[in-house]
């Protein structure tokens, strides 16, 4: 059995919403309107508000001030259960999928009554996804699917409910440039066919790719309303940002003359089960050097940052630092080493967010003699390296005790990053170090990694951003399925490479020059 | 052979309870809600179920007043750890003290000081014609009470409801991930009052068991920790109604053999002790065993919606 | 934010004295049903407690092992682990007390006897608690279950020794022989029975605080029980720290079978202090697991106890007995929902400042 | 009787007998709730009959922990009361460490067998002679000559009236001819675990009993369900059972407390209470007292009267079925 939807609407018109969580505005007095076929762009920095907004109009909030109006009628949205019956779809920033069901099983939830016709159900997930070339195993557990896949799995969960308003909270954060633009295209075909979306992103170029009008936050509020013909990046920017940002300057690298050997990695292998999680990586990282790593999430990035750190073993190969064999170093010795890691979760990996800041900062040192004196914790002096932190990152935070949870996040990232910088005294790795942070926070944690650099650290750096990677790098590894796509010099590459590298293709004008630099990485 | 038919017709008597109280469970927890209450929800259910027989003569009443009461224990039980989003562990030993003595303070403002027990009429045994006749398996599945044959009944319902409608969809999404139903437009504390509530009928159910269908009377202590061996039934059943089937009838078994262990007197080799501490080793030993448990992943973890 | 702290402590204090109160005016309101005049009884309970010091010091007695066995909650609650068998490891303990006293008393001095005997109650709830610790750390066992089970275990472990090797000599009852005066903890008030176990109490939760907060072990401690995973990936041992926290746990509600057996009981007896492991799980929430709230909390309910007790026992009165569990249960159920209502509390200001800033 | 008693042993406790009863202040001290429907009511019930029949002003207070026997005992003699009363064995090492500081105060432990001091006076049911009345009926009563006992936890009186009981027991009902007569024991380990007790009733009957005799508190109200289930006989002990199953226990031999209470005090009244002595009470006292259900033929009943005859007349000697 499944639902009645009511979504022959025309417009909603959102009117002088405002929402406060306890310590923050998170919107403010918003005012804009959604209309049928059209696309919806919504920018703004982290915490602007676009989700909250978005989660009021999908009755995941309430709103504490303001109405929602549908051609003109207020109508209440007490639940998303609401907002489906008027068509209303929303795939959330975080995937709300279950991971311990199936494709069916997500898909039908909550819009089916009584018993479950499993096998017809099947069909109709099977058909939806066949309607718009999604190729996805309606059987299959949703937590051994790629995040790619589980993206489509969140649009036909979507598209089942026939939702003619598809509500999308930043949907490309984990594609490839591909898997983006086919994104692009299904948005496109959606609109066509008389729905509606609202798209939610910081990236610019999106934007201007596939919006029909634009809606720009700042701070919980509207800072602009815009026809895309009428606007350009430019423009966008200033009304996102409120300020200018100086980009950090960057000499090239010019090979170390320090003694030290810096990290040789040699057929480094890791399988779980039949996968390979790391499929024989070799490289070599010099001191002062930054090595970017590209490649879609999820393609054993994070594994080869957790086997050098010694949270993970391997199976095969060498991991030699400085000379010193780490595969025989624990965790801890490892740390003691010099080794620096900056995960790309930083909430669930990196910091305890009940605990104070000078807390967090020890959480690394507490087996280190020269933090703690006479068996006890040495406080003061852990109280004075806290604000020297505080001080060199310009972490905005009301004193080295309160708790770290209840900083933002790019202050949280920044926290981390000092710490990490304290007892990186070998090696640096970031997993993506400014996911999810605003522009001034990002320029600050790209400052510092090219101080790194510059005091002769080697950097191992993970992004998803190629914007990043190629304004950090020296050379450039992409990785796809645990594997090294190759290592390049970023003079080599273009994006349209880099996309082709990020799902496993080698273009074909560019075969030789992968195959040489790898050869002439194995030492 | 009449030893042997026993101790199984005992094994699956005492698991009858046992069973109400592990499937309950087994339907709470699978929406994310341990009831820690349970022990507490046992004991109130014997006294319901004892009260309302001896009050107004009828074992239908007890049983309704059993569930009514586990219900509402249960239902402050949800408040707390659903609405007031506070711990689930914590919350249970509260009410679970508070319960212990609200039934004894009650039994003697309705029945006083009497000097020997109260008595009721146990519900009957009701041999099934025909089936009771097979030789052993009748004498042991078909010659049960009522309840035992509404608990035969309920085992398949609460594995279809939980499998194959979609009731049971979103009691197992809520368990794993609520923003996923919370999303899907399913009110994640609807259905976890709900399975809080149901697991009070249940529970007040086998408390009843104890009073109403056992023994014909109730005490102090006559729950005695069963509450807490349904509670660890769950678990070693993976939150999955049939392993909490075959959890329950080994833990009546080993009470069982136990229980004949220890009617030898003195020809049991091993000290009595033994063979009491013996179905809490077995759980140990299981629990340390098993390989795989498949914990609803936010098990215990209260939602929250919008934070401050 | 000076301010916020004051009124965030302003907030603690009057929220758990209201669900104080509120536990007892429930509690007193079914005394009703026995026509009984719940102001009457709780007033004189309360008065006696003022004026009477040998009632007075039974509140700090009955605190004593409240202060270990909560403190045994709270000290795995803070690694985010649950030991609900703190009535076994009190057990134990108590045999270990036992056992060693009637073995050396008398034959070392007291002061000496007395460390061993605590030396050996610690070791004894120590080990069944780092058993449970090895379990976990080991087979990733649920440590919930296994504590609870264990409990089970170690009764059934005292009564047959009560029954074998521990029998009194006369050979009649199940219990030991008494323990000699050169056993006993000493009294530190004349003319009562408080001993000087009540400031080893103390002493030791101060301790604990001062472990859990100020050293390095300690930090490691609340760190894996805040996040574990962040805690694994800064280098902490999270196996070695589930084992160390079970001990240390285990280790405190034994300690409580010292206080007990040598410092009130004298003796081993069955059914012996059956309710001090749920007890210590409402304490240590009541003080929200911190080991210096805990020692009020534990006065607290030595308090609610010893009230209980003397309404038990006003002529011709005689509340039921089990009016303490109601008190216990509806106080310990109130001081959850007043964590709520903090919450709450808080929020509103906060939003109600927000607002304000706004407009 | 009096003089010669407080002749020998000058005892400052006892009272003179020159007060009214109602004057002296009485409390008994209960381990458990007295609606426990069992030993705590049973005391509780004897404290009541003192009060209406000697006008006496007995106070009580129920549920008293281990932990603070010793300081109840204190509490009341420092009140000044004359005499203190406590239900069950586990009180007399308390007594005993109290007693010597309140010469003023006597100690009755109801079941006491501990007697040192000029104010320390137990009373004790000898448990055992009532047995030993069980022990005829069951012996005459049971069909294939297979008893089955079951006591609430191990300890020496609780093993000396089991003995009597078992052996008497399976005598009679070899003299009746079944040559292989025999009784088995077991505990319940547990004073309350009444669906525990119905489960080792029944296993105990399926092994062959048909004959059961329990002797364990609540543990015993379950065992009976199971005698009744199965049907079995019981023998009802320390209470009067046979209302709790007409059917299934045939008979009981009940612990006249009421007798027992009003016996002692009124012997602490009249100033005979005397310390240094345990007060026995048994057949003689006429404390015990068989309550026979329909089926009992009257040659059954004819056995215990004989067996109560011979007993008071010094005929019987119980200490010959007590284990070594
Ligand atoms: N449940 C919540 N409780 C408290 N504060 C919240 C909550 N959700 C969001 N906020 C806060 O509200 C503000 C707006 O958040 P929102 O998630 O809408 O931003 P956003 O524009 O979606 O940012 P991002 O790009 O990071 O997703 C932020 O400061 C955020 O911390
Ligand atoms: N869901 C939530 N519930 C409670 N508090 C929240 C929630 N989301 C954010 N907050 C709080 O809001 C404050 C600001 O964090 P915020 O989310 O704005 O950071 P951010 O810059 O958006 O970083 P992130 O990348 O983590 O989204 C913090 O105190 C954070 O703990
Ligand atoms: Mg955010
Ligand atoms: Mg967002």
């Amino acid at each position: 059995m499944r639902e009645e939807i009511k979504g022959n609407w025309s417009e909603i018109e959102i009117r002088n919403v405002s929402k406060y969580f306890a310590r923050v505005v998170a919107n403010k007095d918003v005012n804009f309107t959604i209309r049928k076929g059209e696309v919806l762009a919504l920018l703004g920095e982290n915490g602007a508000g676009k989700s909250t907004i978005m989660k009021i109009l999908y009755g995941l909030y309430q709103a504490d001030e303001g109405s929602i109006l549908f051609d003109g009628k207020e109508e209440r949205i007490a639940n998303p259960k609401d907002a489906m019956k008027f068509g209303i779809g929303m795939i959330q920033q975080h995937f709300s999928l279950v991971y311990a069901h199936t494709v069916t099983e997500n898909v039908i939830l909550g819009a089916m009554r009584g018993v479950i016709p499993y096998a017809k159900a099947k069909e109709e997930v099977e058909s939806l996804a066949s309607r718009y070339g999604f190729d996805v195993d309606a059987d299959a557990l949703v937590g051994d699917l790629d995040v790619g896949v589980q993206q489509k799995v969140e649009i036909i969960k979507a598209l089942f409910k026939q939702t003619t308003l598809l509500i999308m909270d930043e949907p490309t954060a984990v594609l490839t440039p591909q898997e983006a633009d086919q994104l692009m295209e299904f948005v496109r075909q959606f609109v066509a066919d008389g729905h509606a979306v609202v798209f939610i992103t910081h990236k610019m170029k999106e934007v201007m790719e596939v919006a029909d009008r634009i809606i720009v936050m700042r701070d919980g509020r509207i800072s602009g309303d815009l026809r895309k013909e009428d606007t350009n990046e430019a423009e966008l920017s200033r009304l996102m940002i409120g300020r200018d940002i100086v980009a950090p300057a960057k000499v090239d690298f010019e090979g170390s003359d320090h003694e030290r050997s810096g990290l040789v990695v040699k057929n480094l292998s890791l399988a779980q089960g039949k996968v390979k999680l790391l499929d024989d990586i070799s490289f070599h990282l010099r001191p002062g050097e930054v090595l970017g790593i590209a490649g879609v999430s999820g393609n054993g990035q994070e594994e080869l940052c957790e086997t050098i750190c010694g949270i993970r073993a391997f199976d095969s190969g060498s991991v030699v630092l400085d000379g010193v064999d780490l595969s025989e170093l624990s965790l801890r010795e490892r740390i003691e080493q010099g080794v620096g890691y900056v995960p790309v979760d930083r909430h669930r990996d990196a910091m305890i967010g009940s605990m104070s800041l000078a807390e967090n900062i020890y959480l690394k040192f507490s087996t280190d003699g020269d933090w703690n004196r006479r068996g006890l914790i040495d406080t003061n002096n852990l109280r004075q390296k806290t604000l020297e932190s505080i001080e060199d990152f310009d972490i905005r935070a009301p004193g080295p005790d309160a708790p770290a949870g209840n900083l933002s996040g790019g202050n949280q990232q920044k926290l981390i990053l000092s710490r990490e910088m304290r007892l990186a005294k070998k090696l640096l790795i970031l997993n993506q170090p400014t996911r999810g942070l605003d522009l001034g926070a990002i320029n600050n944690i790209h400052s510092t990694v090219l101080k790194a650099r510059a005091e002769g650290l080697p950097v191992l750096l993970i992004s998803t951003e190629l914007s990043e990677i190629f304004a950090l790098s020296d050379r450039i590894a992409v990785m796809y399925k645990g594997r090294f796509m190759g290592i390049f010099s970023p003079r080599e590459l273009n994006t349209e490479h880099i996309g082709l590298l990020m799902a496993g293709i080698v273009p074909d004008d560019m075969s030789h020059v992968a195959g040489e630099e790898i050869r002439a990485e194995v030492v | 052979m009449n030893v042997a038919v026993g101790i199984l017709a005992r094994a699956l008597t005492m698991s009858t309870p046992l069973l109400y109280g592990s499937l309950s469970e087994v339907v709470a927890e699978r929406s994310g809600m341990m009831v820690t209450a349970i022990e507490g929800i046992f004991l109130i259910g014997a006294w319901g179920g004892f009260v309302g027989t001896y009050l107004w003569g009828s074992a239908l009443y007890g049983i309704l007043l059993a569930m009514g009461l586990g219900m509402v224990i249960a239902a402050i039980y949800a408040f707390v750890t659903v609405t007031m989003r506070q711990h689930q562990v914590v919350t249970g030993t509260a009410l679970n003290i508070l319960v212990a003595g609200l039934c004894t303070y009650f039994q003697r403002v309705l029945f006083g000081i009497p000097t020997s027990p109260l008595k009721i009429d146990r519900l009957p045994q009701l041999p099934v014609p025909l089936l009771s006749e097979i030789p052993v398996l009748g004498e042991v599945f078909f010659n049960q009470n009522i309840l035992t044959y509404i608990m035969y009944a309920i085992i398949p319902i609460i594995y279809f409801v939980l499998y194959r409608t979609s009731a049971g969809l979103a009691i197992r999404s809520t368990g794993e991930n609520p923003v996923a139903s919370d999303v899907a437009g399913i009110n994640v504390n609807f259905v976890r009052y709900a399975t809080v509530l149901f697991s009070g009928l249940m529970g007040g159910v086998a408390g009843a068991f104890y009073s109403i269908g056992f023994l014909g009377m109730f005490t102090a202590g006559i729950i005695g920790g069963r509450g807490w061996i349904a509670f660890a039934i769950c678990f070693l059943g993976n939150w999955h109604p049939f392993g909490a089937v075959v959890g329950t009838l080994v833990f009546g078994l080993a009470e069982s053999i136990s229980i004949y262990m220890q009617s030898l007197g003195s020809a049991g080799f091993l000290p009595n002790e033994f063979f009491i501490a013996l179905p809490y080793i077995l759980t140990i030993v299981l629990t340390v065993s098993r390989r795989s448990f498949k914990v609803p992943a936010k098990l215990g973890i209260p939602y929250v919606k919008e934070g401050g | 934010m000076g301010k916020r702290i004051g009124a965030s402590t302003r907030d603690l204090i009057i929220t758990n004295l209201v669900a104080i109160v509120a536990g007892l005016v429930l509690s007193g309101f079914l005394l009703l049903f026995l026509d009984i005049n719940p102001i009457q009884v709780y007033s004189s309970a309360i008065k006696t407690l003022f004026t009477d010091r040998y009632m007075a010091a039974e509140v700090f007695l009955k605190a004593t092992p409240f202060i270990f066995t909560a403190l045994a909650f709270a000290f795995t609650y803070k690694a985010n682990l649950f030991n609900i068998g703190a009535q076994g490891q009190f057990y134990l303990g108590s045999v270990a007390a036992v056992s060693v006293s009637l073995l050396l008393d008398g034959k070392i001095p007291t002061a000496i006897l007395l460390v061993v005997v605590f030396a050996a109650t610690l070791l004894a709830g120590g080990l069944m608690g780092a058993g449970i610790g090895f379990l976990k750390a080991r087979y990733n066992a649920n440590e919930f279950l296994t504590s609870m089970m264990s409990t089970y275990v170690a009764l059934a472990f005292m009564n047959y020794l009560l029954r074998t090797v521990l029998k009194e000599t006369k050979g009649e009852y199940p219990q030991t022989d008494a323990l000699s005066e050169a056993a006993w903890i000493p009294r530190i008030v004349p003319g009562t029975r408080l001993h000087l176990g009540f400031v080893i109490a103390v002493i030791t939760a101060i301790l604990i605080w001062v472990f859990l907060y100020k050293t390095p072990l300690g930090f490691r401690i609340r760190a894996i029980g805040s996040n574990a995973r962040a805690g694994e990936l800064a280098g902490i041992n999270s196996r070695r720290i589930f084992v160390i926290a079970f001990l240390i746990s285990g280790a405190l509600a034994g300690a409580a079978g010292f206080t007990e057996v040598n410092g009130v009981q004298r003796m081993l007896i069955q059914d012996f202090n059956p309710d001090l492991g749920s007890a210590g799980i409402g304490i240590a929430i009541l003080a929200n697991a911190n080991p210096i709230g805990i020692i009020f909390a534990s006065i607290l309910f030595g308090a609610i106890s010893v009230i209980g007790t003397m309404m038990g026992r006003m002529p011709g009165i005689n509340v039921p007995p089990s009016i303490v569990s109601i008190i216990q249960g509806s106080v310990m159920l109130f001081v959850i929902a007043a964590y709520y209502v903090r919450a709450m509390i808080g929020i509103r200001r906060d939003k109600k400042r927000l607002k304000r800033e706004e407009a | 009787d009096k003089s010669k008693d407080s002749g020998e042993k000058p005892d400052e406790s006892a009272p003179a007998g020159d007060k009214a009863a109602a004057d002296y202040k009485i409390v008994l001290i209960l381990p458990g709730p007295i609606n426990d429907q069992s030993w705590n009511a049973t005391n509780y019930a004897g404290l009541v009959a003192c009060n209406e029949q000697l006008g006496t002003n007995i106070e009580y207070v129920e549920n008293v922990k281990s932990s603070d026997y010793e300081s109840t005992f204190r509490e009341y003699a420092e009140r000044k009361y004359d005499l203190v009363m406590a239900a069950g064995t586990q009180f007399d090492e308390p007594a005993a460490a109290v007693a010597p500081n309140y010469p003023d105060t006597t100690f009755c432990v109801v079941n006491g067998s501990k007697a040192d001091g000029n104010n320390v006076a137990p009373i004790f049911p000898k448990e055992y002679e009532a047995s030993y009345l069980a022990s005829v009926i069951a012996g005459n009563v049971s069909e294939n000559g297979n008893f089955a006992t079951i006591g609430g936890f191990p300890n020496e009186p609780m093993e000396k009236l089991l003995s009597v009981y078992e052996k008497h027991a399976v005598e009679i009902a070899t003299e009746r001819g079944i040559a292989d007569a025999k009784a088995t024991r077991a505990y319940a380990n547990s004073w309350d675990d009444v669906a525990l007790g119905k489960q080792m009733a029944a296993q105990m009957i399926d092994n062959g009993a048909d004959t059961l005799f329990v002797y364990a508190n609540e543990v015993g109200l379950g065992s009976i369900e199971a005698a009744k289930e199965k049907g079995a006989k019981f023998i009802g002990f320390s209470s009067d059972q046979n209302s709790v199953a007409p059917e299934t226990v045939v008979a009981s031999v009940v612990f006249d407390f009421e007798t027992f209470y009003v016996w002692a005090v009124d012997q602490y009244v009249k100033g005979t209470l005397s310390g240094n002595k345990v007060h026995e009470a048994g057949i003689k006292e006429g404390i015990f007292k068989p309550v026979y259900g329909p089926d009992i033929s009257d040659e059954v009943k004819t056995a215990v009267e004989t067996a109560i005859d011979d007993y008071k007349a010094g005929k019987t000697d119980l200490s010959k079925y007590f284990d070594e």
